[in-house]
């Protein structure tokens, strides 16, 4: 297990393999973008134009830095935390945020993206990863899989099993835990007892990663790290990246009830994207232009966001019945004529 | 904080009642505990357990880790010391991960030791939809459990029974899957609460009286029921409704006399229909009253099919259009 | 090694009938993989898997850590890529712990995606008791799948069925959940296999005429159905028999139209009759025969009790005499 | 993590607080006991009077260390493997083997012997261990409870969970995995990936310990260790024991489908109760007298055993429905009433 916490918090970490300067211009951009459609989603849902939002706000490194790790034939398996990882992995936000709206459960084609939909039931998501990764090298394939999921998913059953199975074959596959301090109202500390979740990955005998996960450099590094390990054939990888929840759970919760507000003070003086700008700037890698040039693409994105949103879904019932069944039974083909003659009568 | 004994009559709603219920069971009895995910200092996500680990202490009402089969089974292993745990899953489908836990030995255990370990514990769960929430947070599993042999299954459709059912959950020896229905969550009612407590489980109780017709029903799909009995009341037709609070037991005394009086009657579930508790008391009440019904018994239910998306949820579940037809049918 | 199409007449028990099955759906499609606990090099308790991993390789059928949920989820991820699993269960009620994975998304997922990602996965379930197994291991859960949308349920009563059906459940696209009755495993059969290959699922058959009464049934009872049939005809009774075959879809016309000659009909299944799937056949065709029906539709099924140990259960599952009683009651 | 093992292999580990021999010869008499109580329950399966039974052949050290290092308040939660640490725990073989006999579930009073019935239903009842222990705080006494299962269990969901939880909690409860290298057919290297199962004790932060599970006095050591680290407040205990499934799964599983005799023989080199035997003697803490006198003993027990297993159990119905609810519902009541008077019929 490596720590690669220590050496980030006050300053940046220097990755192994040089990322490029394009790469962290990529990765500044996504997240400035990022956290603006996720604002611009936290505002939908307070208006009613969505039914309910979990906001990534203080966590927009570990979004992108989890898509932009990708290979081009890689698969991402994100939570209902993870728009904006999706956002970074070129769905449109429309379509991901279809669950988040309502009209329907998935709005994207999972495989012309390579992205499940967004797994609310915790950590059940990780088992289907494994699984895409086994058939992946099944197929002679190097796909990676990658799974998101929280500091609490991972106390769920499901978390162990596919960790344990993808340990015993070795399917390439990496566990991004974003350790955001709570689950719900619930905080860490009473999840889980040991030092740090990576510590785990020593009970399934595999790599297992810590990493600072306010730190872009720092985060991208160990992922696109812990993807080529995973891709070669050297088992999977769990990586914690220790970050905060600088929102409520989703906009329905009230974090009064249950942290002191003065608690995200620290994290957010280590905002992600201020170092990142920080860190670009200091080096004189980022013209005062180009930061504009990011920030109007991100309004002008979020406006477009906002204006489609905003459109009424169309509702047909007919949707209901379409896929229940490749070949329905009788009894539901019936129900089918019943809910569209009700429409008809209507 | 045991409110329920000196006030004379409240305004509360069902979230309040069952805030109030297990006060009064944790007052009376310290074995009773309380725990599931954020059901602590948050009070749960629907404030059902609000307050109560600031007046009962954490020892008492706590936060557990996300691992609902874990819950499940921690709260079996309490029984044999004595407790007795009330449990909350925090949606529907999230108790699905404690299945084999509730299957296999929650709903066993008093059986395999021939009565030497009961198991007294309570399972709250909110079920169903309507709210208008997203994939996975409306499902309503009761048949699942009502099949279970061993597990008792209570869900209240009014502010009172919440009370009284959930107390007496709580009191018995019997593990009780409770289903709660979401919706009815910040329905508010007069309640002077222990007065209130007449709910007998195991005893259906008539919403309404009706000659022409009987409308039988539960938790959340009661007042959908009423409705359509007042409008059909419109149409001319004399409706009755009945309320069965649990599943298991089944009072099919009530619902057949009053289907022996009527001739016909319609059951209301919004799970899905196939294989739903529905076919049950359908397949029931016509063996009892083969001789004296008028019109095959009827299902107005949920459609076969997955919870629907929020701008889709009216056209699965019972509507008052939806029983209507369906009394047109046998009318 | 697919020995089904060159040969003439073999006999074989239900056990050779299934590895058959999975033999040549495997050879016939390379995405076709087999995985579960012990079905590799042990062929699966009950060696259905027998061979498969020595012809097919290790890729193709491979034992598992013991972990139902994740061998379950696997599957799911799997079909991404266009695998289609065949996963064994080893006993019925070890398949719980899977639940949250076949409830909430292998019954869903074609759903969500708008049938943009279909799941064709089979899961193979020895199920029902009668062969004398300790306690957990003879449960029949099939009513639990029935009553979730999205999946199917198949279930073969005869050594020919086994093949026809897991064959067709392989093939198809929807997930199937496939209950294999345990103590049919060693019955013989002589088959030419590819010929036997009538059994249409969705497609219910009439195993035995009748005019005088009807018995539905499904799986381990489809047996002692025809036994009762036998003795009632000693009696002077003309009793027929259908056996479903699958219980989603479940084919309303062919058991319709029986009782419509008889206008009398037992459903008769091992599993607990509480909202178990006989009550929905029950519920289903009294609506649909309502004003033939000389007599409400009985049910013989197992008792609402734990499955009993061993030296018990002959009072817990449907036997001639409990079907002869009920025929009895409705001649 | 400790690790017990290498020095114990070739060796005897010395235990830090030292043995009484009264404890080593009690050892000693239940392993040979339970030995004998086993092989006659093999040949009553094989007979027909048993419907089925996985005996634990090979493992008699961790199954009489297992009860011994309980106190008198203590709880056994066991598996269908553990009929010998039942027999050790003072259960009447006769109501241990009710279960596998098949005239009810369970045949013992848990509570009067605080064991939980055989938990067949793998690794679900490591969560019932950790509800006792947390029951146990909360009454104020001092109770631990002593989860046993095996290496394939640990792959389930519901093992990590209990764990964790007990962690979470510091909940008294020694979780004992004897890996006996099986999982009927499925070699534990095909079960999990990591150097030991031990190692898992990292991931949740609490106190893990790996023992030569063919050495009782190292076993049992370790045991008492961890029940009174467990009872004094600092938390659970994962202890590994490496041992060997000598016989088959079952009477009814056949091995040569799965593994290579010559497999057992450095095992049975290294059985438990040769090495104490051994050990003892060598001493001069054993005489022959008291091994002779152990194995009439044992004799004598197996014979009432099997005399009393062959006796027919009454088979009355009315069981069947007289605990399924403490308050049963009317449709109960009705099947009861029918199932009796068809009795009375026959
Ligand atoms: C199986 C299951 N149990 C419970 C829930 C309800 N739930 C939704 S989010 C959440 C907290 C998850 O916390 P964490 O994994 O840390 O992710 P975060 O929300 O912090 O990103 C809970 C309990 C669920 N979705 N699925
Ligand atoms: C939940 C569950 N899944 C599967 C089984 C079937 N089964 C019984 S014993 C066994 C192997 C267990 O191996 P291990 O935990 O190593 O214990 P051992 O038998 O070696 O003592 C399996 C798979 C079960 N009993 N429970
Ligand atoms: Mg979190
Ligand atoms: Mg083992």
């Amino acid at each position: 297990m490596n720590d690669r916490t220590e050496t980030t918090l006050d300053g940046y970490w220097t990755p192994p393999t040089a990322l490029t300067l394009v790469a962290l211009r990529n990765g500044l951009r996504a997240m400035i973008i990022g956290r603006r459609l996720d604002r611009q989603a936290s505002n939908l849902a307070k208006q009613g134009y969505l039914t309910v939002y979990p906001s990534s706000l203080g966590q927009e490194a570990c979004q992108v830095a989890a898509a932009q790790a990708l290979g081009p034939d890689d698969w991402l398996f994100p939570t209902y935390r993870d728009s904006v990882a999706m956002f970074t992995h070129r769905i449109d936000p429309v379509k991901v945020l279809t669950m988040l709206r309502g009209d329907w459960h998935c709005g994207f084609d999972p495989k012309a993206h390579r992205c499940a939909p967004h797994s609310t039931p915790l950590a059940t998501h990780c088992a289907h990863a494994v699984g895409l990764a086994m058939a992946s090298v099944k197929k002679g394939e190097k796909r990676v899989a990658m799974a998101l999921c929280g500091d609490g998913a991972t106390s769920e059953g499901d978390f162990h099993e596919a960790l344990n199975i993808a340990a015993v074959f070795k399917a390439p596959v990496v566990f991004f835990v974003q350790h955001n301090g709570y689950a719900i109202s619930t905080p860490s500390r009473r999840q889980f007892r040991a030092k740090s979740l990576a510590d785990k990955a020593i009970g399934y005998g595999i790599r297992g990663e810590k990493v600072d996960g306010n730190d872009f450099v720092a985060t991208i590094s160990v992922l696109r790290d812990a993807v080529e390990h995973a891709r070669n054939g050297f088992g999977p990888v769990l990586v914690e990246a220790r970050t905060y929840r600088v929102s409520p759970h989703t906009n329905a919760d009230d974090p009064d009830r249950y942290r002191n507000r003065s608690e995200a003070e620290p994290w957010l003086e280590h905002d992600p994207i201020a170092r990142l700008t920080e860190y670009l700037t200091a080096q004189g890698r980022l013209a005062r232009d180009t930061l504009r040039d990011i920030e109007d693409a991100a309004e002008e994105l979020a406006a477009d966001l906002r204006r489609r949103v905003m459109i009424p879904p169309e509702a047909d019932p007919a949707r209901l019945f379409a896929h229940v069944y490749a070949d329905p039974p009788p009894h539901l083909q019936e129900q089918r004529i019943a809910v569209l003659s009700e429409e008809y009568v209507a | 904080m045991n409110a329920g004994a000196d006030i004379a009559t409240t305004t509360v709603t069902m979230v309040d009642a069952l805030n109030l219920a297990l006060r009064d069971s944790m007052t009376e009895d310290e074995n009773v505990v309380v725990f599931g995910e954020d059901v602590g200092v948050l009070g749960g996500v629907f404030r059902v357990t609000s307050g109560l680990t600031e007046t009962f202490g954490k020892d008492r009402c706590f936060d557990m880790p996300i691992a609902e089969a874990g819950i499940m089974g921690v709260a079996i292993g309490m029984t044999a010391l004595g407790l007795r745990p009330v449990v909350e899953m925090q949606f529907d489908a999230f108790g699905y991960p404690a299945m084999e836990q509730m299957f296999s030995h929650l709903a066993k255990l008093r059986n395999r030791t021939e009565g030497r370990w009961p198991v007294p514990i309570v399972v709250r769960v909110p079920y169903g939809g309507g709210i208008g929430a997203v994939e996975h947070h409306s499902d309503s599993s009761e048949a699942y459990f009502a099949q279970t042999p061993g597990l008792k299954v209570y869900t209240p459709a009014t502010v009172g029974d919440a009370y009284t059912l959930l107390r007496e959950a709580i009191a018995q020896d019997d593990p009780v899957i409770f289903f709660e229905p979401k919706r009815l969550y910040w329905e508010k009612a007069e309640l002077p609460v222990p007065e209130a407590a007449e709910a007998v489980p195991g005893r259906a109780v008539i919403r309404r009286e009706g000659e022409d017709a009987t409308l039988i029903t539960y938790g959340p799909s009661l007042s959908v029921c009423l409705a359509a009995a007042k409008a059909a009341a419109a149409e001319g037709y004399d409706v009755g409704v009945i309320d069965l609070r649990s599943v298991v037991p089944f009072d099919e005394g009530t619902a057949a006399d009053a289907l022996a009086r009527t001739g016909r009657g319609i059951v209301v579930h919004e799970s899905a229909g196939y294989c739903g508790v529905g076919a049950e008391i359908t397949a029931r009440l016509t063996e009892l009253c083969f001789d004296i019904l008028e019109a095959p018994i009827q299902r107005v239910t949920g459609r076969d099919i997955p919870y629907p998306p929020p701008h889709l949820e009216h056209h699965h579940l019972p509507s008052v259009s939806r029983i209507l037809d369906a009394l047109a049918d046998i009318l």
